[in-house]
């Protein structure tokens, strides 16, 4: 075992990691924790583009952009933090250029811009060109970019690294909670040496999480295979609250069965999706913005499509992407990589023929609650001192119950700068606070049984299992029958995965042992998300139960905070609270488009 | 009706099929490491990939199998291995597209340690990327707005921005196998990433980086780099460009 | 690194199999002018010594030899322009495989012009 | 839980300290050179080929009168010249390439240029004496040997 000491420590190298690393390596001792090269993170994989009012090519504000995030989100955004993410996009693209980001230009060599779901002019009165991207891997070169300026700024990192357990100094699992007010603090990570098998033990005063996404509790995913929700389980495992895990993102063009993302920006360019009887079923749905309508509506209504029999192909279960009326040049000008997409991977041309798309699992509106400078709460009001949290594994919460696209690249940026800055200037004024005895007790112990468990359940058939009752029960309708069904499953897999062993003995590189964490830390997610979906009976933006088919402002207008609390027989169990949400200037109403 | 939303099959009716991996192992942990050969077979359909496959392996099989990969649709550039003696993404390579009916050879690639299984150590690779001075070096007096740069400035290096550093490029070239001290083709990309951007002002210390006995000079356009790249860099060409731009600066 | 067993050979297409060949060639090529300037310098010690040295050359099997210098010098040359033409010229990249063929064409219509004179040479009698 | 003592590990990523870059252009200037003295050699050394084995009797004309008669012409004196020197230097070139290539032990590599510096220096400085101190009449030699020139002058 080693220990290390670092005044602020970074967990993740995705967007939101590495624009956070940025800030803080400038200002105290930094190091940055990443289970994968920082340039395989999955912030790479975003295509379509990053939202900013700076009304290159036509008129917009900023406040216009809090509007359609508030609105996007169903109301459940809380305005506040909307508003800071609307007003400091705008410096998040302008520094990103700086760093050298290569964004497409318009004609005066501005940076140019394009529509983009949701995104409107003056309150929804029209799509709105507001995405500023370089062509569709507008991800990929946020990724690109941020490494290189950690290059520069000799950022250290531990690659390969897997944390494994967050480090505070009192146990919040615990059936007595500490007093509203009480001090409780982080003090650093453990973590897990993929190459060598060894474990390193991080003293910080400062942690930041920025470990992303958890896709993967779904089979149908336009997620990393590693996008497991490291850093919610993490949290949810020490008594930390997660916020709104039951609003999922369904993307409404996945490749149809592969689940590979087509970027919105396919519709931003003109493409139109039909179904099975060539309509252009969108008009019936959103009248004024049809394809363009936000991510929630637009897969609704394809699954709606395909379950009325108006599905397209050989089975009738999927709709089409039709590009097939742009202009070639066009398409490949601004859609270089999805195209390529659908040619390698299903064997068709966009420019001739239309796309099967089907939605696919994207986005984890929820996540580790945090105030808007990112400190992590652990009840509706009090923080968790020392540590942060920033990205897809964060609850802002600026998506609401539906997130915008390109709001997400802005959320890494603006968001990630904050805890950077946030956790450097805490690092600078606090004291060392004292690791628990034995710090790395429980990921050694934990990580040996699993490694040198007997013949038992083996992680592919547990997580499979899991995956296909996610898309089954869980996915774009949602009943109560469904998630009780898929709650039954998820405690009967959560009991065998007491039994979980792996074939790999080995110590280096055991991909088969990480595997099976990470299988550990999707069935405590997902049976968050199940469980809230369950109590929230209303449907909201990524929500949608069929059993109750109406927004329900009146009971739901909360943020939902879900806490795991130690039970008698050694498991814990999910207690639900209820979190206000922050309203500053609009008010909740209907949500048409 | 219950929310069993339909999960579509594969688009067609593509029958599934046999494929036999043949596949290149090494485990450092046992008691005299050594590289050996494994066939595993598996069923596979229509639309799946080599990586696909080798998740069978690894899920139903032989956990031990060992590889990375993370994005599984050519984004990240974890899984550049050597598939049937060339390089390609094994998340990227259909398997229908290599003829399955005889064994899919997979190896790590070559030219860096191997690890374990397909883990190479990617050390070196990134070094020689970081050394390059990959980031944008430019003036201190900043615009308060973002710089301007015309859609043809911004063409200019278009290509190689697309770099996602799988190391397939470095990891086919002849040259690079021979000892390992070349910069490769990858990090002649990147150099080149900033080389043509109007906005850096940089070039002529990236140019002298290439200058090296290892630089550019070592690159006897084999093309196995271009052939290789999973993102259909015309690398080859950015390593001319870069030639060219260091020779109209010595002359 | 572990020492691999045999690992299958790395399947490079037309640009890296011309690269061996041209290093090949380039590699015979060198050998023989180290031998040809060797033999050339008789001509200063002794002509007979040269002309009997020269003799040898004319036996067919150094003919055959002769001519497969001549196709190795032929082709190193032809490729070498393929080089610089894809070293120089801006669309050389993206056509080094027709280049190549290009190459293959003029290297058979050259020999198939020089190997009848020089076989006619070896084996057509005194 | 074994009690190591706290030892603050570096990261595994150090930043490479760099190959200590060779400054200057050789490389460069050998590159081009290689480029340069092809294309040169292509027209010296097809011509030389052809004047030798294809024109009249070809390889079987070839004796000491032919190389007198060629010589006796300054003009072949510097070609042949001409190639001696761009060859040999392209090809040492070459050569040095490709030991540097897969000689990888720097005992081999270091021994091996040697030897490749040595014979390009005896071959060269060989080549050009023979054909500047060539006398086409060697006085004392067979006539029937000798350019038919020599008889006649
Ligand atoms: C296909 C696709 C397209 C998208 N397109 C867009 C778009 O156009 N616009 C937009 O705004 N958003 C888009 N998004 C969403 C957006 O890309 C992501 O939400 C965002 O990039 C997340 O960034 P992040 O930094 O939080 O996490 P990530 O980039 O996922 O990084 C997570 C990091 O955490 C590390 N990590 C995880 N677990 C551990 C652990 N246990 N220990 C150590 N390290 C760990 C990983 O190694 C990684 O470095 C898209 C998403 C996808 C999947
Ligand atoms: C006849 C005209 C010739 C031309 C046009 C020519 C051209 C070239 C070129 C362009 C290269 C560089 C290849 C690269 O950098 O990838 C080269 C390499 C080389 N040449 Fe020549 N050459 C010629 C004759 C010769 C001769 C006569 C010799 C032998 C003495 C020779 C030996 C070599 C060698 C050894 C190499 C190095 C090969 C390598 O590094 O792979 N060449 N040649
Ligand atoms: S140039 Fe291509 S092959 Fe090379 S590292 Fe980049 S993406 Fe991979
Ligand atoms: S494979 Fe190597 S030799 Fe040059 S063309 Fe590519 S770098
Ligand atoms: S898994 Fe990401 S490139 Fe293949």
């Amino acid at each position: 075992m080693q220990i290390h000491q670092y005044d602020v420590v970074i967990v993740g190298a995705g967007g939101a990691g590495m624009r956070a690393a940025l800030e803080s390596s400038q200002r105290t001792r930094t190091a940055v924790i990443s289970k994968l090269y920082p340039t395989r993170s999955h912030t790479g994989a975003a295509q379509g583009g990053m939202c900013a009012a700076l009304a290159n090519v036509e008129e917009d504000n900023w406040e216009w952009h809090t509007f359609d995030t508030v609105k996007g989100g169903d109301y459940l955004v809380d305005q506040d933090a909307a508003e800071i993410m609307a007003k400091e996009a705008i410096d998040a693209v302008l520094d990103l250029e700086k760093m050298g980001l290569p964004f497409n230009r318009t004609p005066e060599g501005k940076i140019d811009q394009r529509r983009f779901g949701g995104h409107t002019r003056n309150h929804g009165e029209a799509a709105v060109r507001r995405a500023c991207y370089a062509a569709d891997r507008t991800g990929h070169m946020i990724l690109q970019t941020l490494y290189q300026q950690c290059v520069k700024n000799d950022v250290q990192f531990f690659n390969e690294y897997y944390v494994l357990d967050l480090l505070l100094d009192t146990d919040l699992t615990a059936a007595k909670k500490p007093r509203k007010g009480a001090p409780v603090r982080c003090s650093g990570v453990v973590a897990y040496d993929l190459a060598t098998g060894e474990i390193h033990v991080f003293h910080a005063k400062s942690v930041v999480l920025a470990t992303g996404g958890s896709g993967k509790i779904f089979k149908t995913t336009s997620n990393a295979h590693t996008l497991t929700g490291d850093g919610m389980a993490l949290a949810l495992r020490r008594g930390i609250p997660l916020e709104d895990m039951e609003f999922f993102q369904f993307h409404p063009t996945g490749l149809a069965g592969l689940g590979i993302l087509l970027s919105e920006a396919a519709r931003g360019e003109g493409g139109i999706l039909r179904n099975g009887e060539g309509e252009r079923f969108m008009e019936r749905y959103a009248p004024t913005i049809k394809d363009l309508a936000p991510r929630d509506i637009v897969a609704r209504s394809m699954a709606n499509e395909v379950r009325e029999g108006r599905g397209a192909g050989p089975h009738k279960d999927y709709v089409l992407l039709d590009l097939t009326h742009l202009e070639p040049e066009h398409i490949e000008a601004k859609l270089p990589d999805i195209t390529e997409f659908a040619r390698t991977y299903l064997g068709i041309e966009p420019f001739t023929e239309p796309v099967p798309v089907y939605p696919t699992a994207h986005y984890a509106m929820g996540g580790v609650p945090t105030t808007i400078s990112t400190e992590v709460l652990r009840s509706n009001t009090d923080v968790v001192q020392g540590l942060f949290a920033a990205g897809e594994v964060a609850c802002v919460s600026v998506h609401g119950s539906n997130r915008l696209g390109t709001n997400s690249l802005l959320d890494i940026n603006v968001f990630g700068r904050r805890a950077g800055i946030a956790a450097a200037e805490y690092a600078t004024g606090a004291d060392w606070v004292e690791m628990p005895q034995d710090a790395a007790a429980y990921v050694v112990d934990e990580l040996e049984r699993i490694r040198t468990a007997p013949a038992g359940e083996k992680v592919g058939d547990l997580r499979k299992a899991l995956q296909e009752t996610m898309d089954a029960n869980a996915q774009v309708f949602r009943t109560a029958e469904s998630l009780q069904r898929a709650l039954d499953v998820i405690d009967d897999l959560r009991a065998r995965y007491q039994s979980i062993s792996v074939q790999d003995k080995g110590r280096s590189f055991n991909t088969d042992l990480l595997e099976a964490v990470e299988l550990g830390f999707l069935l405590d997610l997902a049976r968050v998300v199940v469980v809230g979906a369950l109590a929230r009976e209303e449907s909201r933006g990524g929500h949608f139960r069929e059993d109750f088919p109406t927004r329900d402002d009146e009971g739901f207008m909360h943020h939902t905070m879900a806490y795991a609390v130690a039970t008698k027989d050694g498991d814990t169990a999910i207690r639900l609270d209820k979190k206000p949400v922050t309203v500053t200037r609009y008010q909740p109403m209907e949500r048409k488009y | 009706m219950t929310a069993t939303t339909t999960s579509p099959a594969a688009v067609g009716e593509v029958p599934s099929f046999d494929v036999t991996l043949r596949i290149r192992r090494y485990d450092p942990d046992a008691a005299t490491p050594e590289a050996f050969w494994e066939e595993f077979t598996v069923s596979a359909h229509g639309t799946d990939r080599v990586l696909d496959a080798m998740h069978k392996v690894k899920w139903d099989l032989d956990g031990s199998l060992t590889f990375r990969r993370s994005c599984a649709h050519g984004i990240c550039g974890s899984d550049a291995m050597r598939i049937n003696g060339r390089n390609r993404l094994a998340c990227k390579t259909l398997l229908k597209d290599l003829d399955p009916s005889k064994p899919i050879t997979i190896e790590p690639i070559k030219g860096l340690p191997v690890v374990k299984d397909l883990v190479v150590d990617m050390e070196p690779f990134f070094a020689s990327y970081r050394e390059v001075m990959p980031f944008l070096i430019a003036g201190k007096n900043a615009p308060t707005k973002e710089r301007l740069q015309s859609a043809e400035e911004r063409a200019r290096f278009d290509d190689t921005t697309k770099c996602i550093l799988c190391a397939a490029c470095t990891t086919s070239c002849p040259v690079f196998w021979t000892d390992g001290q070349y910069f490769g083709p990858a990090a002649i990309v990147n150099a080149h990433r900033f080389i043509f951007d109007s906005r850096d002002e940089g070039a002529a210390q990236r140019l002298e980086i290439l200058n090296d006995k290892e630089g550019v000079w070592r690159c006897r356009t084999t093309f196995n780099c271009t052939d290789a790249c999973p993102r259909g860099i015309e690398v080859t060409k950015a390593i001319a460009e870069v030639k060219k731009a260091m020779i109209t600066r010595a002359f | 690194m572990p020492e691999a067993p045999a690992g299958t050979l790395y399947r490079g297409r037309e640009g890296m199999w011309t690269w061996v060949a041209h290093r090949v060639t380039g590699f015979l090529i060198f050998f023989f002018l180290l031998v040809h300037v060797l033999d050339t310098s008789l001509v200063r010690v002794d002509p007979e010594a040269y002309n009997a040295v020269i003799g040898t050359y004319k036996n067919p099997i150094m003919g055959l030899g002769e001519a497969g210098l001549v196709a190795a010098i032929v082709f190193h040359a032809l490729n070498g322009v393929r080089v610089m033409l894809v070293d120089f010229w801006s669309k050389g990249t993206r056509y080094q495989r027709q280049l190549l063929w290009g190459v293959i064409v003029v290297f058979v219509i050259l020999m198939a012009g020089f190997l009848p004179v020089q076989l006619g040479h070896i084996f057509g009698g005194e | 839980m074994a009690t190591t003592s706290p030892t603050l590990a570096a990261p595994r990523s150090p930043r490479r300290s760099g190959r200590g870059t060779t400054r200057g252009n050789l490389e460069l200037y050998g590159w081009v050179f290689m480029r340069v003295s092809g294309a040169l050699l292509i027209v010296l050394v097809f011509t030389h080929l052809f004047m030798n084995l294809v024109v009249g009797d070809g390889v079987k004309a070839i004796d000491f009168g032919f190389v007198a008669g060629k010589w006796a012409d300054p003009v072949w004196q510097v070609w042949d010249l001409l190639i001696l020197w761009l060859a040999m230097i392209h090809g040492t070139n070459g050569m040095r390439t490709i030991i540097n290539d897969y000689a990888t032990r720097t005992g081999t590599r270091l021994t091996l240029t040697g030897l490749l510096y040595l014979a390009f220096t005896v071959i060269v400085v060989l080549g050009t004496l023979v054909i500047f101190t060539f006398d086409p009449c060697p006085p004392g030699a067979p006539a029937d040997v000798l350019a038919s020139f020599c008889t006649a002058g």
